[in-house]
Formats: structure tokens, sequence, C-alpha cells
């Protein structure tokens, strides 16, 4: 098999071939050519993750407008070596009340739990971990644990801060998580499939999801940042009143864990936006050179990752109660409206030419949106005009 | 090949441990937890007798799916109940809750 | 011994021994953790039993909401979260004795069943247990009775417990 | 050929271990040096008053009571959703009954005023 057009299946065969040369039973060398895999794999994107360091920083210098990392190499890109090294040599301290096994395995399970999404994650056309029939659910599995992490670090760390910090981010990943699964639903609708490669190959071959279902990416979008604790829903960090959140009491190399799981799960979100409705490794020529789909692949990954920098620079931080109240009174109602729009539609219009689907979807979300607006423009003029005689004897 | 009696037995096994929780635990949202271990036990029964019997015949996962409701249901009243308990009397020691023995 | 076997063998022992700990620990938090391990271990075995969809709606709904669940409301109820006494009733004894009945008997009706040694028969080709199983919940000649009502047990549920949590009175 | 469980029960176990590895790479080569003083809960420089672990607010846990309910009924759609192509069009109004029960839940506790930050 042909290395350029089949990277994974022509290294498995020729390794299987020399394993099984060696001596080794089938089972136990394909076991192993797996683990080297799955190595290469998490180490790609482990590399990524450290290239990210360099990105956000430089970008925010940039949103804020200084210079950012520019000591280091070309443009400081070689900044993020030295500032693993400063983790790993870092003391690492452990408050004395801590719950010590819970309080160390919380960073491994935090990333860990990121990790598990590249599992399912289709690179190019067959370049992926697996191809599970499942991909969606696992994906809303592995946030299982990553809220457990959480949780558990702020629990273990005997801080109160911590703890505050800890059930103000499980309490929104939760609640979001309902809008993000149900606009995971959308493209299952359409493709009939719960796999991620089903999904991309069905764009490929007709249409990118965002053109049939625009609210339902922007409802992904907003969840995905919700979960990820990024700003504007950043106040399980608050530092001007929690201090950082769930993982105060973290330094060294745990607290880097933390930091590497939350930058990756961010890049990661923009590449399950890009696959979910963006076509994945879609572009010119990806079909006969899987490894330019990648590129396309971690091009698009990079600006839905952009595109969450954008909003975390810009946009100041919610309140709680704001936050939590804008998932169950807008977005949770908003989700399942487009949910029963896109089922009602969907079947209806599947049978007809491919313009007149795409255009009936498109005007369907449209229709939704312009009702939302108006529903809220409504009630927000209402209640404008149950605030404004106070305001106006306020300035008299 | 895993002959079924495998699974059965570590069910019983898991449904017994979960039954002695449920009697002798003194807090009452640790009984809850066991309650949760026997539920677990009935669930892989049912998903082993589905997948050693007809494969085709999907009422085994569905029943089981059912169990999930059944448990998701539980939990949220049982642990309320706990709750609003909790907030009358200031405790959640089951045996310390005797309104209801005269 | 095969593969698949050593895997559930270690899966089992894992699951037993947290499930002892469930009813065991003194702090509720780790009980709470320990039940986790313990349910996961079950998800690892309906992954075994080619369950995919009920392994992964095990990992989603038991430790992505059951147990945050439970952690939620031990941190509500904390006074009792360090449990300094006894975690356990002072009949136990009776208790212990009780279960020991309950579990030889369940294991004597197991052994007396002529069907115990059966192997399952390898699954078809290309079989999709989620597709087999949308189209057995909705289709009316089969589950769509019981996919309803669990719609209608789950919002009783809703309602009864928020009304219940948040009584003022 | 390929075995889908076997690679995802691998990726689990190698995503557990390999963070493992950096903590223990820091373990050998940090300092360390324990006193009570960088032991002690960090609030700031103020001294810690009370219990670190605090009781939460109830209103918390009534998201998490409705979080639970909606959680289970997506389980319910996944099926459903994935089988809405091949399905004919009256299915989907099973669909939407059963997701209409639910949001009228949400709508009642709504109403009675249960999300509201107390």
């Amino acid at each position: 098999m042909n290395f350029w057009s089949d990277p994974i299946n022509s290294v498995y065969e020729s390794w299987l071939l020399a394993f099984t040369g060696w001596g080794l039973d089938a089972t136990l060398s394909q076991v192993i050519i797996y683990i080297l895999g799955i190595l290469i794999l998490i180490t790609f994107a482990m590399v990524i993750d450290i290239l990210l360091v360099w990105v956000e920083r430089k970008v925010v210098a940039r949103f804020q407008g200084r210079l950012g990392p520019n000591r280091i190499g070309p443009f400081g890109l070689f900044q993020p070596i030295p500032d693993v090294i400063k983790l790993i040599i870092k003391e690492d301290t452990t408050p004395a009340n801590a719950d010590k096994f819970v309080y160390n395995l919380a960073p491994v399970l935090s990333l860990a739990s990121v990790l598990f999404l590249w599992a399912v994650v289709p690179l190019a056309v067959n370049i992926f971990g697996v191809d599970l029939n499942i991909a969606l659910l696992y994906m809303i599995a592995t946030g299982a644990f990553g809220t457990l992490s959480i949780i558990m670090a702020g629990w273990s760390s005997n801080n109160k801060y911590a703890l505050l910090g800890a059930y103000r981010q499980v309490a929104s990943m939760i609640s979001f998580e309902i809008p993000m699964v149900v606009s995971l639903l959308i493209p299952a609708i359409i493709t009939g499939t719960l796999s991620m490669k089903t999904i991309t190959e069905y764009q490929v071959n007709n249409f990118w999801f965002f053109l049939v279902s625009p609210l339902g990416a922007l409802l992904f979008l907003i969840a995905a940042i919700a979960e990820l604790g990024r700003s504007p829903f950043d106040l399980n960090e608050g530092e001007s009143e929690i201090v950082s959140g769930y993982h105060i009491e973290y330094s060294g190399m745990k607290f880097g864990l933390f930091y590497a799981g939350e930058m990756l799960h961010a890049f990661t979100f923009g590449g399950l936006l890009a696959v979910l409705f963006f076509g994945g490794w879609h572009g010119p020529f990806s079909s006969e050179f899987p490894l330019l789909g990648v590129l396309y692949f971690v091009a698009k990954a990079m600006f839905g990752y952009w595109i969450i920098m954008w909003i975390k620079y810009t946009v100041p931080r919610i309140r709680i109660d704001h936050m939590l109240l804008f998932n169950w009174k807008f977005l949770t109602p908003l989700a399942f409206a487009l949910l029963i729009v896109t089922a009602l539609v969907h079947p209806l219009l599947k049978d007809q030419p491919q313009w007149i689907y795409i255009l009936g979807m498109f005007l369907s979300n449209l229709l939704l949106g312009w009702v939302t607006i108006e529903i809220l423009r409504g009630r927000s003029a209402k209640e404008r005009a149950a605030v404004e005689p106070v305001a106006a004897v306020g300035h008299h | 090949m895993i002959p079924i009696s495998w699974y059965l037995f570590l069910s019983a096994a898991l449904f017994s441990v979960g039954l002695f929780g449920v009697l002798v635990r003194k807090n009452a949202i640790a009984i809850l937890l066991s309650v949760e271990l026997m539920l677990n036990a009935v669930n892989i029964n049912l998903v082993s007798f589905w997948r050693y019997g007809n494969t085709a015949d999907m009422a085994g996962q569905v029943f089981s799916i059912i169990v999930f409701a059944v448990a998701a249901a539980e939990v949220a009243v049982g642990l309320s109940l706990v709750y609003s308990v909790y907030r009358r009397r200031n405790t959640v020691i089951a045996d310390e809750l005797d309104m209801m023995k005269w | 011994m095969e593969p698949t076997q050593i895997i559930f063998l270690v899966t089992a022992i894992m699951m037993l021994s947290s499930a002892v700990m469930v009813v065991s620990s003194r702090h509720l938090v780790h009980a709470a953790l320990w039940l986790i391990v313990t349910l996961f271990g079950a998800a690892v075995l309906f992954a075994l039993l080619e369950a995919t969809f009920i392994a992964v709606i095990q990992v989603v709904v038991y430790i992505g909401a059951i147990a945050i669940m439970f952690i939620f409301a031990v941190m509500l109820t904390r006074r009792e979260l360090r449990d300094s006494a006894d975690p356990w009733n002072k009949g136990w004894p009776v208790a212990l004795a009780l279960t020991a009945v309950v579990a030889v008997t369940l294991g004597s009706f197991l052994l007396k069943w002529d069907g115990l040694l059966k192997t399952s028969q390898p699954m078809a080709e290309g079989y999709d247990s989620v597709a087999s199983l949308g189209t057995a919940l909705i289709s009316p000649d089969a589950f769509v009775l019981p996919f309803e009502v669990a719609s209608v047990l789950l919002l009783a549920a809703l309602l009864g417990s928020v009304y219940v949590a948040m009584n003022k009175k | 050929m390929h075995n889908t469980w076997l690679y995802v029960g691998l990726f689990l176990i190698v995503g557990i271990i390999f963070p493992v590895i950096p903590l223990v790479l820091s373990a050998l080569v940090a300092p360390r040096k324990p006193n009570p003083i960088k032991q002690s809960t960090y609030e700031c420089g103020l001294e810690t008053v009370g219990e670190s672990q605090v009781q939460f607010k109830a209103q918390y846990y009534v998201f998490a009571l409705v979080f639970l309910i909606f959680d289970v009924e997506t389980v319910f759609l996944f099926p459903w959703a994935v089988s809405l192509n091949i399905q004919p069009y009256f299915v989907v109004v099973e669909g939407i009954l059963f997701i209409s029960i639910l949001i009228a839940g949400l709508s009642y506790t709504w109403r009675k005023g249960m999300l509201e930050w107390a």
C-alpha cells in the first residue's frame, strides 16, 4: 500500500509484518502497534499543545497592544521550552490538610480527559485513532471525567476558594452540556450516525453542515466556551474574588497539567467544531493526500481556537447567576427549539434536490433566529419600561 | 470465551454487597449509594442476557436504558428528600429519623 | 486463559473491591469516588458484552451526572461529611447474616440453572447497536410506549425533586 | 482486523499514564523543602478561619437536578435522532412529544421561580 495515499494502514501493515517476522504473536504485535500509534497521536497533540502556549501568549499580547514573547528564537517561538523546564524544576507544594491521593489524581485526570478525545477525532480521510460508531457520545463521556477532575481538585485542596471555584465550574459545565449535546444531535439527525468519521465524509461528499445549521454551530461554540470556562464564562477563575478557582493550591507541574489540559481542550473544541460543522479535513486535494488533510484540520481547529481566544480577550466576565440563567432560560430552550425544527424540516426536504434542502434548512434556522431575537427584544423592552422611571428619578 | 455464569455470579455478588450497604449504612446518602450498586448489578444481568440470548431482540438493552431513567429519577427524588429532611432535622443519619415511629 | 477472560477478572475484582469500599468507607466523598470506580468497571463489562451504546451511556449518565449529584448532595449536607463514629448501625451482624442468606440463595438458584455455561454467538458483521436500538425504541410495534412513559417519569422526577428540595416551608 | 474497543481501552490506559510522566520527572528533579507556611491554605495571606470545606449554595443543587433529568433525556434522544432517516414521518412526532413533555417540566420550574438565584 502506498504511504502517501494511506499512511496509517501502510505503516500498520509493514510493522505487523516486521513484528510477526520476529516471532511475536499476532495479537501481541497488534497491541504493541496500537500502543505505538496511540503514543504518536498523543505526542502530536502535546506538541500542538506546547505550541499553543506561544500562540496564546502572542495573540493576547497583540490584543492588548503588547509584543508578547520575543526573546527566545524567531518571534519568541521557543518560549514554551523554558516555560516547560521551569514548571518541571519548580518545587511542588501540597497543602498540609489535602487529601493526597485525590489531590494528585485530579490534574492527571484533567489532562487525560482531554487526551481521550483525540482517540475519535478524524484528522484526515484515513488518519484517525478509531472509527467509533458512538463517537459523539464518547465525547460527552470524556467530558464527564473532566468534570470529575475539577470537583476532585476543588474538594481535595482543602481550600475555600478552590471549592467555590470548583462549584462554579462544575455547575456551569454540567449546565452547558445540555445545549452542547442537543447541538451534537443535529449532525446526527442529518447523517443518521454518531461516528465522526462518517459525519466528516458526509460533509465532504455533500455540503458543510455550517450551511444547513448555522444556529447549531453557534450553539456549539457558545456551549464549548462555557465548558472550557473561558471568558465571558470564566467566573470559575475570578481572580479578584476567588483568586484562581479550583487549581489555586496546585503548583509546579501539577498546575502545568491543568494548564496544558485547558489549552488543549480549547484547541480540541475548535477541532470538533470543524469536524461537526466545517467539514473536518475537507479541502482541495485532501482526499488524495491525507497529510494535506491533517494540515487543513489543524488550520480549521486553529481558526476555531482563535475565535475562542478573540472572544476571551474581548468581552468581560459575567456573574455566575447570570451565566446559569442564560443557559437554562435561553440557550437550552433555544437548543430544543432548534432540534424540533431540524427534526421537522430534515425528513421533509431530504429527498429534494440539494440546493432546495440547503436553502430550506438555512431559512428555517434563520427564521428561528429571527423569532428568538424578536422575543428577546420584546422582553428587554418590557424590562426597560419597568426600570426606566427609577433611573430617571436618579438623574434629577 | 466467557460463559454467562461469570457475569451472573459477579452481578449476584455486587447485588449482595449493595444489599448489605443498604441494610447497615447509617447515613441516608450512603444508603442511596448502595442502592446504585444494586441497580448496576441488575443492569449487568440485563445486558448479559441480551448478549447471550437473541441479539436481534433489543428488549434487554431497552430495559437497561429504562433502568438508567429509573436510577436517575430515584437519585433526584431520593437526594432531594435527604436534603429536605436535613434542612428540617439537621441530620442525615437514618437511625435518628424517628418521626414516623410514634 | 484468553485475554477477554483476564480483562473480565481484573474488572470484576476491581468492581467488587471498590463496592466493598463504598459500603465501608467512613468518608462519604470517598464512598462516592469508590462508587465511580465500580460504575466504570460496569462500563468496561458492557463494552466486553459489545453493548457499546450502554457502555458509553453508563459513563455519561452514572459518572457524568449521578455521581456528581451524589458529591453535591454530600457537600450540601456536610455536617455529617466526616462520620467520626461507626458508619454502620448496631444491627450489622444481623444484616450480614441476612445478606449471606440472600447471596447463598441467589448462588444456589444460579447453580441449578442449566444454561449456565452458555457462551455467546459472535455478533453479525456490520451490526450497529445504536441504529437498531433507535429502531426498537420508536417503532410502534416495539417499545414506543416505554419511551414516552420514560419522559413522563423524568418529568415527575424533575417536578417532585425540585419541589421537595426548594420548598421553603 | 482492527479491533475498535481494544484500541479504545488501550487509549484510555495510555492516556492516563501519559500525564503521569511529567509528574514523575518533576518529582525527580524538583527541590522539596516543605515547611508549615508553604503548606498552609492559601487565602491571600489571611489566616484561615473555620473549616475549609464549606457548605455550598443550594441553588447549584437545583441546577444539578435539572441537568440530571435532561442528561437522561438526551440519552433517549440519541437513538431517536440516528434512526430518523430510516423511519416514517410520524416518528418525528413521537420524539417531539418526548421533548415537549420535558420542556413543560422546565417551564414549570421556571414559572415557580425555582430557577431564580435565591
